[in-house]
């Protein structure tokens, strides 16, 4: 597994963390590279939909962040946001879906080194944790099953 | 072509005109050779159109099979294939699937006069037609075609307005919806019906050929018959939403009637002992 | 080719099962932990019932796979392609133990998917298919095969139709020559009729399918539709639980620039299936949707198809959260 | 089931309403639901353990509120599905005749919105005792025995939709599953787009359902997918201290917010 380099998929909002990547990066604070980074008007608009497809697409890992409370552009999205993960984290932990590979966090426009941080720890799990195969092979099964007939 | 009869001609885009803001029209080619050698069509059929990764979607071939060598079609942006049909460029490949359906019964037709009515996006349907009739102009006494629209800028095929106008043996009139006009439109400015009501045309050996959104169809209809027109000398078609096109996938149709396969053009006559379910 | 009637016992049942297991798709019910009856591929003899009344599902899937790949295509602007499924692949499949209803229900779905232009997905599977049915001898108040012109052990659509017998062995009935290649492969598990009677369970006609069928050709605009449909609730469960509901819908599903047209079961419950994109739609409301439903069966197929759209298997009721019981509607339609 | 009998007689023949919605016997064991519109024809409505669909689906159905004005016999479920209904301006509270049957299956006097919401209220409404253990037992489960359970589970499911169509919050004219432009749940059935839909159809519910197990109960094929929106219902009242349709007022938990909701997770 040593040469098994994660996919992330990083679901940000335009505002404060999308701003703070820029920073980590102005700032030159290295971080992982294994980011794929996704801009959103706001993190209430980034649909639970949207997690799912990314790992049905073969993503190891997923970040999303955006504003903190309070910090929202506009008032009270992030607000939404949160109560929507809550549910959907224990909609999945429930459903045995692997949430040790999905990072939330608050990161600010201010917070350059926070984004490297989040980016660098959440890519180190995910490279502890291997890759999604179970995700996958939920996928891939998926599409054995239309061909078994034939 | 192999025994899938899912599996649609490859067609290259050839042409493209932009008839209105939201309605195109599509030359397509066949890429094989030989399909286009087998391929044949008559007035009326339609057929599936395809973009890979979207799906198909149902629409009239709306060229003369007179012209050989290729298809036309015209659609209106409206849904998901349509929108990505929208989107191609010229040299891009769509699926196509067809003809099926019954056809216009132009044969009965000779000998007679023509009045065709349509209205808006309707007229693609009815190109097909008005195109092989006049190919065989001969073979018909007059040929009138009254078109509607709700503006100016809805009016499709304008190129060929303008041809039919110029035309001395097809009289064309032209209407749009009050309002609809602009400071220079020299057509009629009206309703379909009400334009149709102030031309009076005889039904003496006429066949009328009607397409139309309901709305238009339910108010001509009645001046229709006050003209005279007998139920079997008015033709319409009926549009369903279909997946197959030939009569297995069980949505198109109307009573025990495949829209599909019985249909789409329908002498009044026969619409009039459908049940209400279209 | 003639019928010929032979006895089979219990355990030469087991070795025939294993000797066809062995060398191909055998696809046969079991009962699942939660009691529900479901179709397994080889499964072991000892989980095999020959005790059910019917299936959750039904068998259609072998020859009307719930999704079926109908070609794969490339989309690359102007370089696009398609490459065909390749149907020779496509297994022969034994159906073991399904009973008559089921096994009736073949030659319906061929009447759809034959009329007018062959389908070769549906035809191919079909060719395929060897049918070891086996007579019902229990039956519960859903059943109607009798009201349908079927019988508990009517052989149509079987190759060999299985009845248990008095003593617990069963009389094979060889009804084709496929029936007859299954039998070839073991002769000697096939012995002399003993002369035993045969169990069958008896199951009571509730309408005659003529009557409803002449009854149906003026009913359209009757009132009855509106009022027998306030609870139906626009599932597809009956369509996807019946053995001879065979419309579907056609999709692609593209991942990069490769993917596939599919088609999949679709259900004329949904209010959404004849829906124009313009917003119109032929069957706006509930009731006219179950209209479709029964007069698709009951009306148009006997009309277009020359065939009865139903084998009264019973599913459909069985399985509606509401109780839409399409037994009981029929009868009342037949006294309209 | 007297006293159910002659009050939808009575609310029939003085014409305050035009339907009443209960439960009637059917030709097999099973009952179903009624719609009574003549007074005669009131001796048919029953109340028995066999009576299980949640009616309150039919308050948003065209055809039935076609009828006119509706009189619907409600347990404990119902008359929340209806609470439910009026938070999210579906159905008028006045528009209503509510036949409240109390847990022991004797007619309440329901006269209003108030006195329903009283007596929801006064009622036990976390999930049902013999969901509570199933549960419990698949929360004992490791994460990876979860997800095969489910996944073995969701591969039966055909997409009928038997769950959504069974659901009184189900009410859109226009599911998620039916948008195609994108589409984002494939039409066809698999395993992993059956589970993507059913994670989908869970939080759509998340602090709208109202534990009543008709999911569950209507799918031909016997998914436990009622289990998906109780474990949800747990883990609304355990996050937020809310039940779904207690009151009238109430906004859906997750269009809205309280500025200092608790989670852990978060970094």
């Amino acid at each position: 597994m040593s040469d098994f380099e994660p996919k992330v998929v990083a679901f940000v909002c335009n505002w404060c963390t999308y701003a703070g990547a820029d920073l980590t990066g102005t700032s030159r604070i290295k971080y992982a590279s294994n980011v794929r980074i996704i801009r959103f008007p706001c993190t209430g608009r980034i649909d639970f939909m949207l997690l799912l497809k990314a790992f049905a697409n073969g993503a190891d890992g997923i970040i999303v962040s955006g504003c903190h409370p309070n910090d929202c552009h506009y008032t009270s999205g992030n607000f939404h946001a949160k109560r929507r993960w809550i549910m959907f984290k224990e909609l999945m932990d429930f459903m045995g879906i692997d949430m040790n590979r999905i990072t939330f966090s608050w990161v600010s426009a201010a917070e350059g080194a926070k984004w490297a941080d989040v980016v660098n720890t959440t890519v180190t799990r995910i490279r502890e944790l291997g890759p999604y195969v179970s995700y996958k092979e939920l996928v891939n099964k998926s599409v054995e099953e239309e061909v078994k007939n034939e | 072509m192999s025994d899938n009869i899912y599996k649609p001609y490859l067609m290259e885009i050839e042409n493209i005109v932009e008839e209105t803001p939201d309605v195109r029209t599509f030359r397509l080619k066949f890429k094989n050779s030989d399909d286009a050698e087998k391929f044949s069509f008559k007035a009326g059929q339609f057929g599936e159109y395809s973009v890979f990764g979207e799906g198909e979607s149902t629409f009239c071939v709306a060229s003369s099979p007179t012209r050989k060598g290729y298809i036309e079609c015209t659609f209106r942006k409206a849904g998901r294939v349509t929108n990505a049909l929208a989107n191609l460029e010229m040299g891009d490949t769509v699926g196509f699937r067809g003809p099926y359906g019954n056809t216009f019964p132009i044969e009965q037709w000779e000998g007679k006069n023509l009045l065709y009515i349509a209205g808006g996006i309707a007229l693609p349907p009815m190109r097909c037609v008005i195109w092989n009739t006049i190919d065989l102009r001969d073979k018909y006494k007059d040929i009138t075609i009254i078109y509607g629209a709700r503006s100016v800028s809805d009016l499709v095929y304008k190129q060929e307005l303008k041809e039919w106008e110029e035309r001395p043996d097809i009289r064309l009139i032209t209407t749009v919806d009050p309002g609809g006009q602009t400071p220079e439109w020299k057509g009629e400015t009206g309703f379909v019906p009400m334009v149709l009501e102030k031309l009076a045309p005889s039904s003496e050996n006429t066949v009328a050929i009607l397409c139309g959104p309901p709305v238009m169809i339910k108010f001509t209809m009645p001046v229709l018959k006050k003209l005279g027109f007998q139920d079997k000398d008015i033709y319409t078609t009926l549009e369903n939403r279909m997946k197959c096109g030939f009569g297995k996938c069980g949505r198109c149709n109307v009573g025990k009637v495949f829209v599909c396969k019985d249909g789409p053009v329908f002498s009044y006559e026969q619409i009039l002992l459908l049940p209400e379910e279209f | 080719m003639e019928t010929t009637r032979k006895s089979i016992r219990k355990q030469s049942l087991e070795k025939l099962y294993n000797l066809l297991s062995a060398s191909r798709k055998v696809y046969a019910p079991v009962i699942a932990p939660d009691k529900q009856v479901e179709y397994k591929y080889n499964p072991d003899f000892a989980e095999v019932t020959f005790e059910h009344i019917r299936s959750t599902l039904s068998v259609k899937n072998v020859v009307f796979p719930k999704v079926e790949n109908l070609f794969f295509y490339s989309n690359a602007k102007t370089e696009s392609t398609i490459t065909d499924i390749d149907l020779n692949k496509i297994p022969e499949i034994v159906l073991w133990g399904t009973h008559p209803c089921d096994n009736a229900a073949f030659d319906i779905l061929r009447s759809i998917f034959s009329w007018d232009i062959n389908d070769e997905f549906f035809s191919k599977r079909f060719e395929k298919l060897v049918v070891i049915g086996l007579s019902c001898h229990l039956s519960d108040e859903y059943c109607f095969c009798t009201s349908v012109g079927l019988t508990p052990n009517s052989a149509k659509g079987s190759d060999i139709l299985l009845s248990r017998l008095q003593n617990g062995d069963y009389q094979a009935e060889i009804l084709t020559e496929k029936g007859n290649g299954i039998v070839t492969l073991s002769p000697e598990l096939f012995e002399p009729i003993s002369g035993e009677e045969v169990t069958v369970t008896e199951v009571k006609q509730k309408f005659n399918h003529e009557q409803v069928t002449v009854k149906l050709a003026s009913a359209f605009e009757n009132r009855f539709w509106i009022e027998n449909s306030l609870r139906c609730i626009g599932c597809g469960a009956c369509a996807y639980v019946c053995p001879t509901c065979a419309c579907f819908d056609i999709q692609d599903e593209t991942k990069g620039k490769n993917g596939k047209r599919y088609r999949s079961w679709d259900s004329c419950g949904f209010g959404l299936f004849t829906l124009h994109t313009s917003g119109h739609n032929p069957r706006q409301v509930q009731s006219q949707r179950w209209r479709q439903r029964i007069m698709h069966k009951f009306s148009y197929m006997p009309e277009r198809n020359e065939s009865l759209g139903c084998v009264g298997c019973g599913r459909c009721s069985s399985g509606c959260p509401v109780d839409m019981n399409i037994a009981e509607q029929l009868e009342a339609l037949q006294n309209i | 089931m007297n006293s159910l009998i002659t009050r939808a007689k009575e609310l029939l023949e003085n014409k305050s309403v035009q339907v009443v919605i209960g439960y009637e016997a059917g030709p097999t064991s099973v009952a179903r639901p009624a719609f009574i519109t003549d007074p005669a024809k009131a001796g048919t409505l029953i109340y028995d353990e066999r009576c299980v669909q949640n009616l309150a689906v039919y308050l948003t159905k065209p055809e039935v509120k076609h009828l006119g004005k509706m009189a619907i016999v409600a347990t404990l479920p119902v008359m929340r599905s209806i609470m439910m209904l009026i938070s999210e301006q579906q159905i008028f509270a006045d528009s209503i005749v509510v036949l409240g049957i109390s847990a022991d299956g004797s007619l309440l006097d329901i006269a209003d919105v108030k006195v329903m919401q009283g007596y929801i209220e006064k009622s036990d409404l976390g999930n049902p005792e013999k969901y509570k253990e199933l549960l419990a037992e698949l929360n004992k489960l490791s994460p990876e025995e979860r997800f095969a359970f489910w996944q073995k589970e969701l591969s039966k499911c055909i997409k009928c939709y038997a769950c959504r169509q069974a659901c009184p919050m189900c009410y859109c004219t226009r599911c998620t599953v039916e948008v195609n432009q994108p589409q984002w749940i494939p039409v066809q059935s698999n395993t992993h787009g059956n589970m993507e839909w059913h994670i989908l159809r869970a939080m759509h519910l998340a602090g709208r359902c109202i534990s009543c197990g008709e999911c569950g109960r209507a799918c031909p094929v016997g998914i436990p997918c009622h289990l998906l929106t109780m474990h949800l219902v747990d883990q609304v009242h355990n996050y937020f201290n809310v039940y779904a349709g207690t009151s009238e007022k109430m906004s859906s938990v997750l269009s809205t917010f309280e500025p200092n909701d608790k989670e852990s997770f978060i970094i």
